[in-house]
């Protein structure tokens, strides 16, 4: 494939410094080249938000950098999770003294980089405390929980999370919100075409044509099952059909849906989706109380969507609905 | 018999050393069943780590400190955090210490089992580097307990240490991201119990020189 | 290739579907299918913005209905040009008495049924005045300026003529602030890998693997030549290459960068490129005044991106800098 | 001689009848330089203004009136303008008239050229329906200059518009889509230039038919 770039070892070096340079008005860099934080963080009297993650996965993380978001960003390599330091260095960034909340995703790697960073930054008297986002139900059984990765889901958490904390809420409370943003969240991916880390240089796994795998991860992980391509209605019924009853949500529920391209997926293919999952969470008397469709959450050149529901109260959508200001997210 | 902390730094030059000519091999044990990336990861912390290092004297418990701190800093993943705390907890068993004897190699060994299980939750029989580190140690203690030398016991440690990365081959993966492959996990090395018998073999082998010297 | 959809013959229906149920806080459907308007249209003693153009470049161009953007848009087939009824029917929807300013972008289609429309809205007492975006400097030689396509700057247009209209300017005022935004606009595309029109299902133009097309149009139009694939940094060499003589740019000067991807291009390739844009700006004393990176007018899975200049005086600025809340480009 | 409007519906019905024939024909032929689309256009426009008059009694300016809405409605690209102009030209210019002769009709095709040109801006020789267009208008109104009857006016026109369209086969395109080919887009038809004749004649036709039962 024609790939854009110079040297493909240094894509995520070229890459923020790119994004540092189009988006000075929200993000700074730090003196760690792999962290990247709000331009105003830390904030006073504020719980510093900090997430991290590997890189191909645009707007996430470092798009959700800014405003009534996330403070400070660590940065891996292409789908790797950012070193301990880098975790580390960003707990610093956003720490204002009200402690921090490091809100990510449950993959190996990240788990035990966080872990690393919290002993060093107990040691520096910064509280850290955590939630870790495992709202993918398709990537194991539902008594498995603690196994579930994250995924677009992660991105809510966020919007909830930064929130609560720019409300002024002290660090158990933010946490407690961010807990509650992911437990009651619940996502599923399809994929219709793989992608190429960079430094590779070939697809890691296959999608046949003609088919698409089901319940996917965020980096081409097996799904559920591979199928042959459905279509728009279908797919949206199929992933309904994981996400609805392992929640549950059931009617009179309100959720915020979130429905993201995986990439190269043309938007108006999202839209097509999006269109036949209202309907169908209408049909069972679901009411939809914001919706995102785009690109939020991606994987490089991958092809497919994710859809997240997620299911909100009061508190959840007050959060939800609270102003935010970041490159991937800008809510007025 | 001891070690004079500050001569042993050259340990760590020998483990550069040994992960540098392995880095292929080890990466090549990672594409059977993991993503081909083990020795590229551990060679770029390694190397990192030996520029910080190059043209300076430091002590043992310096050089595990240097190296941990790179992996750490430079290598994410799941490599920089393990080995970023094992080495960690290496230095920071040491760091008081002039001469380092048998008992406080095992206190150092000890610890840096205990941080690597808080940081990766792994257990033995999961085919992870604790399949060499955990029967290593374990011979080691059972040496020093039977009344044996520290070289006798670093032996013990090298030749259990390699039976325990070997006995990775019938395992089934369950942790990291071969346990997806449940049962076709099986009939191959691991990676990270490869470069862990790598480090703990290089590693006595340099102690067992250096009580040679000194004699 | 794995497409999302359901009838290929129904994609905009399904699409437009979609879009207003998930964006119903901004757009509104109208009596005409394929038109959409801002739910605040027409909105009292303002000029009202219209534009149009053929679908898969979300977010254009209904993407950019909204606060202080466009009031209502003309959808057509994809890449072909919305039918005059509908330009006539987004015109009525926009006017509220001050006149209507239609900018769209110069294609021969756009260019004959927003004429059609023209006819029948000054028979109907509205009054419509035009500006066409041609900033595509690869389309056609400087001095046959009127043969030169419209590409990404037109979002550029939208925002300037958009804010123009929201500050109170009669329609004499807006279109000449549109006109000047355009003026001032260069852009140029590389494509990397060609798109499929959904109900033909093979891709009507090729890029072979290891080679680019300089100048390409959004549509796959040829462009000023076919090259062995560059690095990011000599791609944006050659694009300013092209780019910067032809306004021409010079040092002093204060720009805004547009860099959009033309669909499947991951948004980290976009930011390397950028860095590299901003660097030789820099060098050339031309200071970026806002950038906006990301997936702004796309060409449904093509591959390849587009990079739009234009020098800015103060008016200019102020209508960049003015905010907006549409889909795909929202400014606090 | 003349034709009544009231009863000249038909002939927008034989344009419909004409079009739904030479659908692929008029593909085949855009596919050559073009997109390959034109058949499908005017077949989706002529087939909604078919149901659209389905079962109602309607008079030529209204058939025309009708057919003209419909493409400027439902297809966008060049053609729903183009023929939506050309339509509404010639129904405005009958609209009130009972009777339609001669003359008359040179006036409804003028003003059809005349908007058809102000909307595509397009000239004699740029490989276009113009190029059917103008020859049959001009051979048409030479004939009623030189005393010609309405139906060997017609027949005339026929003639032109024939030549006029297979010329297009020898030009290069200046404009639309096949302009970008250059001299590639020399040696074959043009579609618009071919779906014009098919409608120039066929409209004539339905005239000649008209004009000899009315007797
Ligand atoms: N939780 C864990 N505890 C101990 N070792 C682990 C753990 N997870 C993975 N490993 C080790 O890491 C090795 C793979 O390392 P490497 O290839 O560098 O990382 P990655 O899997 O991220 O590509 C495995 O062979 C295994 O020995
Ligand atoms: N400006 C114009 N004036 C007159 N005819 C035109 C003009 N542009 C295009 N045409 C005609 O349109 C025809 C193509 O029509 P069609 O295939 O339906 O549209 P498109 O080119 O949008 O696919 C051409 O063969 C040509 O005769
Ligand atoms: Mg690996
Ligand atoms: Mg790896
Ligand atoms: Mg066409
Ligand atoms: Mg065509």
């Amino acid at each position: 494939m024609n790939r854009i770039m110079n040297d493909p070892n240094y894509v995520v070096e070229d890459m923020l410094k790119g994004f540092v340079k189009a988006n000075a008005d929200i993000v700074s860099a730090t003196g760690n080249a792999r962290v990247l934080k709000y331009k105003n963080a830390p904030i006073a009297n504020k719980v510093g938000i900090v997430t991290g993650g590997g890189s191909g996965h645009k707007p996430a993380f470092i798009g959700y950098i800014g405003k009534n978001m996330c403070d400070a960003v660590a940065v891996g390599e292409i789908f790797s999770s950012p070193a301990a330091a880098a975790f580390l260095d960003a707990m610093q960034a956003a720490n204002a003294g009200r402690g921090v909340a490091c809100l990510y995703g449950n993959y190996a790697g990240d788990n035990m980089n966080v872990k690393m960073a919290m002993r060093k930054a107990k040691a520096m008297g910064i509280e850290v405390k955590t939630v870790v986002a495992n709202d993918d139900c398709a990537s194991a059984p539902k008594d498995e929980l603690e196994k579930r990765r994250g995924v677009a889901g992660e991105v809510l958490m966020w919007k909830v999370g930064g929130a609560k904390a720019s409300m002024g809420a002290d660090l158990d409370t933010v946490i407690a919100a961010a807990q509650k943003a992911i437990d009651n969240t619940r996502s599923v991916g399809i994929g219709t075409a793989p992608c190429t880390i960079p430094a590779v240089g070939h697809p890691n796994f296959t999608i046949a044509d003609g088919t698409m795998e089901l319940g996917i991860g965020h980096h081409g992980e097996p799904g559920v099952s591979v199928e042959p391509l459905a279509t728009a209605n279908e797919i949206a019924e199929k992933m309904l059909k994981l996400i609805l009853p392992d929640l549950p949500f059931a009617a009179g529920d309100e959720v915020v849906v979130l429905l993201s391209g995986l990439g190269a997926t043309p938007v108006m293919e999202q839209y097509i989706v999006y269109n036949r999952v209202e309907e169908i969470l209408s049909e069972q008397g679901i009411r939809v109380h914001r919706a995102y469709v785009g690109n939020y959450f991606t994987s490089l050149e991958m092809m497919g969507v994710t859809l997240t529901v997620m299911k909100v109260d009061d508190e959840l959508k007050q959060c939800i609905d609270y102003p935010a200001d970041s490159v991937g997210l800008k809510q007025l | 018999m001891t070690i004079k902390n500050t001569e042993a730094g050259r340990i760590v030059q020998d483990l550069i050393r040994t992960i540098h000519e392995n880095a292929a091999y080890l990466s090549e044990i990672d594409g059977k069943i993991g993503d081909g990336d083990h020795g590229i990861n551990m060679n770029k912390g390694f190397t990192i780590c030996e520029q910080r290092l190059a043209d300076q004297e430091f002590s043992l418990s310096d050089g595990f400190a240097v190296l941990s701190r790179t992996l750490m800093e430079d290598i994410g993943g799941s490599m920089g955090p393990l080995y970023g705390v094992f080495f960690d907890e290496m230095s920071i068993a040491c760091a008081d210490l002039q001469e380092i004897g048998a008992k406080d190699f095992l206190v150092m060994l000890q610890n840096a089992l205990a941080g690597t299980q808080e940081i990766g939750s792994a257990k033995l029989g999961d085919k992870t580097l604790l399949d060499t580190l955990i029967p290593g140690l374990e011979a080691y203690s059972a040496a020093l307990d039977a009344g044996k030398s520290f070289q006798d016991a670093l032996k013990d440690l090298q030749a259990a240490a390699k039976a325990g990365w070997q006995s990775t081959e019938g395992m089934i993966a369950k942790i990291g991201r071969a346990s997806r492959l449940g049962e076709r996990s099986r009939g191959v090395l691991d990676a990270g119990a490869t470069s862990c018998y790598l480090i703990l073999n290089a590693m006595a082998d340099s102690i067992l020189r250096m009580l040679a010297a000194s004699k």
